[in-house]
């Protein structure tokens, strides 16, 4: 019996030493300069983020190489991928962060393809709006006529048609959205203060 | 031919060829300036009092010669460029037309990567080191891992964690930086290129005046920040870069994107309707 | 030298420290006095394990993709949300895994955070254990991406070419891009169950989700997954909090407008 | 300084901006040489920024006690890939996510006081603070849990639900717009900008055109196909 309960604060504590840190670290909210301890841990993680995203970079490559091992379908873009991080880094140790070949690559590949990406957002809300927008109940009718509104206050087209227009939208906007974005976000607080309460009473845990 | 209305390629289709189609010709269009709008342009021009921790209110007195204000790149610029392109580059001309101590930080790497493609180069050159402004007027602390963290630490001591700038300057060492390190008191207003927590961090203890830019729909998330009057303005997208040419004066190229919102709009409103009233019909019927 | 820091701190916002000791007090005490009350049900908790079944049915792999989810370190307080996300959704993937882990069912997880990506193969390995298949549990199937495009890029193109028989999509995505996946994944017909932690997500779900839970709802899976009565009896905690806010806006209003407070 | 290859990185930006929609389509090889290139400079680029970090930041500042503890650390992370010592693994990061969740914890506490606060003394000031303080509290009421609430309270879940809703329809329309933007920023740079590459946008239309019309060459097997030929 002695030794099961001694298993199990065992196992419990990375979550105990992390309620403790926890802790520790949002005490400094409130405390002016703060403790010299927690700001050392404070800083000390802040510094130690590179590390963990260099081993997960890996991990990626690690992914695509073995792919191309295995001779999956994939291999051709597999092989894309891992030449072309490998180019980057080798750019990177010749001619160092400011390499500016390793800049325009970046600049104009990925910063660009991310661009894309969430410009297609824009088609993606389109076309469910036009195929699958429909006032199937009067909520749904009252939702498709606030759509349209927020349509008419953000382009030209409520001005244009009367001046109400935008103001209305600009009322909805601001005081409704913005107190119903004020609920998402508090109560997701609250939820917050709820699973940190869970953690003291060891009822979530951080490992399995 | 059997065309099938619904087919989602023949919808991007259309999207994609009125966008091409508006912008051959682009023109300009008239739009009300929203509130939020007005409210950044006031603060910058004529400053604000913000008492959100009320034992100390804080009045600033708007952006003057040598006002310090630090440019938080710290959301999804990069993502958003294309949305935020023209209301950045206006707000930055303004700022240095009023003699602003600019200090920026990127929070991710494609975030710096974006501004250094198309907005440091149009103020300072390819070469913003050699810039007669760089250390005097503008610092650049480039990108830095660590996001909240820093921006805690940063409000007791810059130099503390971050001793130097992008390219390797000592902080300690750079003019314009020599009483810009305890940013909780040394700040005089903080701009957020789409960034969220800043009020958390400095509003709510120390009533540091905050503007947000973002996106069109970042509004959507930061409506909280501002209907509960922790940003003192917000502007927002392309829409919002013409408001503030508008307001200051400055020319600019935003309301060149109004004609493309607007025909998009007036397809899809004529779409939502003309499906639903198919669909009301058809449940008639049946 | 603790004694002298602790002399010298000078305490800021005193008020809302007060606010933070007396929540986690009501959320203690709610922990012993409301066991055993029952709780509204959260569709995505179950609809969930249903994905998998789905998945087994249609004998294609399922998409467990948690975006932003983790250890979150940018500037801005956003970030509070998508950390307390993790415990749900790691004891989510653990229950998935199980249930795959019986049904012979592929999961592929994709994550743009280093911390979470390591720590997914912790809950994702035990939970294809206890199916009794840990055989079935593949390393390579936890995806770390290096941004959120690169992820949605590659769920894209796997939503294609696999194809996904159902996917559950709860955690941070950004910018609502999570809106391209579910195109792509409603093209291939996958199921989507979707519980996004920022509002404006959450809006794109409800515009293409099977079925969706909203943000705060998300960190309770965990409570609701597991047969314990102290994590649901700390959720009907949280109601007595947020019923006193209700009334601090209500209450304090009408004082105020009467100018007593 | 500029690169030898600036002068070709319009054209890639253009191809690579466009060929992103191709999927848009169907999935092809264009997209999947775009997608894997994007994945592959973004890691090797990620990498080197860490690195950067690492030379330029921690390593200045040893042998302060913070840069050291990141060091180590750093060296902790990458026992993951030593089973005997994966809980030296555990330790750090489950340390770098409790301070992550110690540094923002108030945040939400003090967000959730104040902003209540604000609502409670202006609701009274006017019809957008009064309309804003009744939509917060239907909005929080939506999110009771308890059984026991659920049915007395049911009306205002109700509405509050709808305030919800009222806020995703409104979001809808506005991040259609705002990423419409975005489509029309690279649209007028491939039309004006310089040079121009209107060309390659058009040239990746016609392509689909042929694939559609006269001759199939986009498109990609499904695993599955390949499987059920095997």
């Amino acid at each position: 019996m002695g030794q099961q309960s001694q298993t199990n604060i065992v196992q419990e504590l990375p979550t105990i030493l992390g309620v403790i840190g926890l802790f520790i670290i949002a005490s400094l909210y409130w405390t002016e300069p703060g403790w010299e301890g927690a700001l050392v841990i404070r800083n000390a993680t802040t510094l130690s983020l590179p590390f963990a995203t260099i081993i997960t970079v890996g991990l990626l490559i690690r992914r695509h190489a073995r792919n191309i091992i295995r001779r999956e379908e994939t291999t051709p873009y597999d092989a894309i991928t891992i030449g072309s991080a490998v180019l980057i880094v080798l750019l990177g140790l010749v001619g160092g962060m400011a390499d500016p070949t390793m800049a325009a690559l970046y600049a104009n590949v990925n910063v660009i393809g991310t661009m894309a990406v969430i410009s297609a957002i824009s088609i993606s809300v389109f076309s469910p709006m036009i195929r699958i927008y429909r006032a199937k109940t009067p909520i749904m009718g009252f939702l498709i006529l606030l759509s349209i509104l927020a349509l008419f206050t953000y382009t030209p087209i409520g001005e244009m048609i009367h001046p109400a227009i935008p103001r209305l939208g600009d009322f909805v906007q601001i005081w409704i959205s913005g107190a119903s974005d004020s609920a998402f976000w508090i109560s997701t607080y609250i939820g917050a203060v709820a699973l940190i309460t869970r953690m003291i009473l060891l009822k979530e845990r951080l490992r399995p | 031919m059997n065309i099938k209305w619904k087919d989602t390629r023949l919808i991007y289709l259309v999207i994609f060829l009125v966008i091409f189609g508006t912008s051959l010709t682009p023109i300009t269009l008239p739009l009300p300036v929203v509130q939020w709008s007005k409210e950044f342009y006031k603060v910058i021009d004529e400053g604000v009092t913000v008492s959100v921790n009320p034992d100390n209110p804080r009045h600033f007195a708007g952006v003057k010669e040598g006002t310090r204000v630090m440019i938080l790149n710290s959301g999804e610029t990069a993502k958003l460029w294309g949305d935020m392109s023209e209301a950045v580059k206006a707000v930055w001309t303004d700022l240095r037309r009023r003699g602003a101590h600019i200090l920026l930080w990127s929070s991710s790497v494609d975030n710096q990567a974006i501004l250094d493609k198309y907005l440091i180069p149009y103020f300072y050159g390819l070469d913003p080191q050699s810039h007669s402004d760089y250390g005097v007027s503008f610092v650049d602390l480039g990108f830095v891992a660590g996001g909240n963290a820093l921006l805690e630490q940063w409000r007791t001591s810059l130099r503390a964690i971050t001793p130097v700038d992008r390219y390797g300057n000592s902080l300690a060492d750079i003019p314009m930086m020599q009483n810009f390190d305890a940013m909780r008191i040394d700040c005089d207003l903080i701009i957020g290129l789409d960034a969220r927590g800043l009020e958390s961090i400095y509003v709510i203890r120390y009533n540091t005046p905050v503007l947000e830019m973002g996106g069109t729909d970042s509004a959507g998330y930061l409506a909280l920040s501002y209907t509960a009057g922790y940003f003192q303005g917000m502007i927002m997208g392309q829409r919002g870069g013409a408001e503030y040419e508008f307001l200051s004066g400055i020319p600019g190229r935003a309301s060149a994107y109004m004609l493309n919102s607007m025909a998009i709009a007036l397809i899809v409103t004529v779409a939502i309707v003309v499906g639903n009233i198919q669909y009301l019909m058809s449940r008639r019927e049946t | 030298m603790t004694m002298n820091q602790l002399v010298l701190q000078a305490l800021v916002r005193v008020d809302v420290l007060g606010v933070f000791i007396a929540f986690f007090l009501v959320l203690l005490g709610a922990s012993f006095t409301l066991r055993g009350v029952s709780l509204r049900s959260i569709p995505t908790v179950e609809a969930s394990l249903e994905a998998v079944r789905a998945c087994s049915e249609k004998g294609n792999p399922l998409l467990f993709d948690t975006g932003w989810t983790g250890a979150n370190f940018w500037g801005h307080s956003s970030g509070l949300t998508t950390l307390c996300f993790v415990p749900a959704t790691l004891e989510l993937l653990r229950a998935i895994s199980r249930e795959s882990g019986k049904l012979g069912v592929r999961v592929i997880t994709g994550t743009t955070n280093a911390v979470y990506a390591l720590m997914s193969h912790d809950f994702m390995q035990r939970g294809f254990a206890e199916s009794g298949h840990p055989e079935r549990f593949i390393p390579t199937d936890i995806r770390f991406y290096p941004d959120n495009t690169a992820l949605n890029l590659s769920d894209v193109e796997m939503a294609h070419r696999l194809p996904f028989g159902a996917a559950v999509m709860v955690g941070g995505h950004n910018q609502t891009s999570n809106v391209v996946i579910y195109e792509a994944l409603a093209t291939e017909g996958a199921m989507i169950v979707a519980g996004e932690i920022w509002p404006n997500d959450n809006s794109m779900a409800a515009l293409a989700a099977d079925y969706m839970s909203f943000s705060e709802e998300n960190i309770a899976i965990g409570s609701y997954l597991s047969d314990d009565p102290v994590p649901k009896a700390i959720l009907a905690g949280e109601d007595i909090i947020k019923v006193f806010l209700i009334a601090i806006v209500i209450i304090g209003g009408i004082l105020a407008g009467a100018g007593v407070w | 300084m500029s690169s030898p290859i600036e002068p070709l990185m319009p054209y890639l930006n253009t191809f690579v901006f466009f060929a992103a929609y191709s999927v848009l389509y169907k999935d092809n090889p264009m997209y999947r040489f775009v997608q894997s290139l994007v994945v592959g400079i973004g890691a090797g680029f990620l990498f080197m920024a860490q690195i950067d970090q690492i030379v330029r930041i921690l390593v200045p500042s040893l042998p302060q006690p913070h840069a050291v503890i990141a060091l180590v650390m750093g060296v902790a992370f990458f026992c993951i890939f030593i089973p005997g010592l994966i809980n030296i693994y555990r330790a750090a990061s489950i340390l770098v996510m409790t301070v992550g969740i110690g540094i923002v914890l108030p945040y939400g506490v003090a967000i959730t006081w104040t902003a209540t606060l604000g609502y409670s003394q202006r609701l009274f000031t006017g019809l957008g603070p009064f309309v804003a303080g009744i939509c917060y509290a239907l909005g929080m009421s939506y999110f009771l849990f308890t059984g026991r609430l659920e049915k007395p309270t049911a009306p205002l879940r109700t509405l509050g639900r709808v305030v919800l809703l009222v806020y995703t329809a409104m979001c809808i329309s506005m991040t259609a717009l705002g990423k419409l933007n975005l489509i029309q920023w690279k649209v007028l740079d491939a039309l004006w900008g310089i040079p121009s590459t209107w060309f390659i946008p058009v040239g990746i239309f016609v392509l689909i055109l042929i694939d559609a019309f006269v001759y199939p060459f986009l498109g990609v097997k499904k695993a599955k196909e390949v499987e059920s030929e095997a």
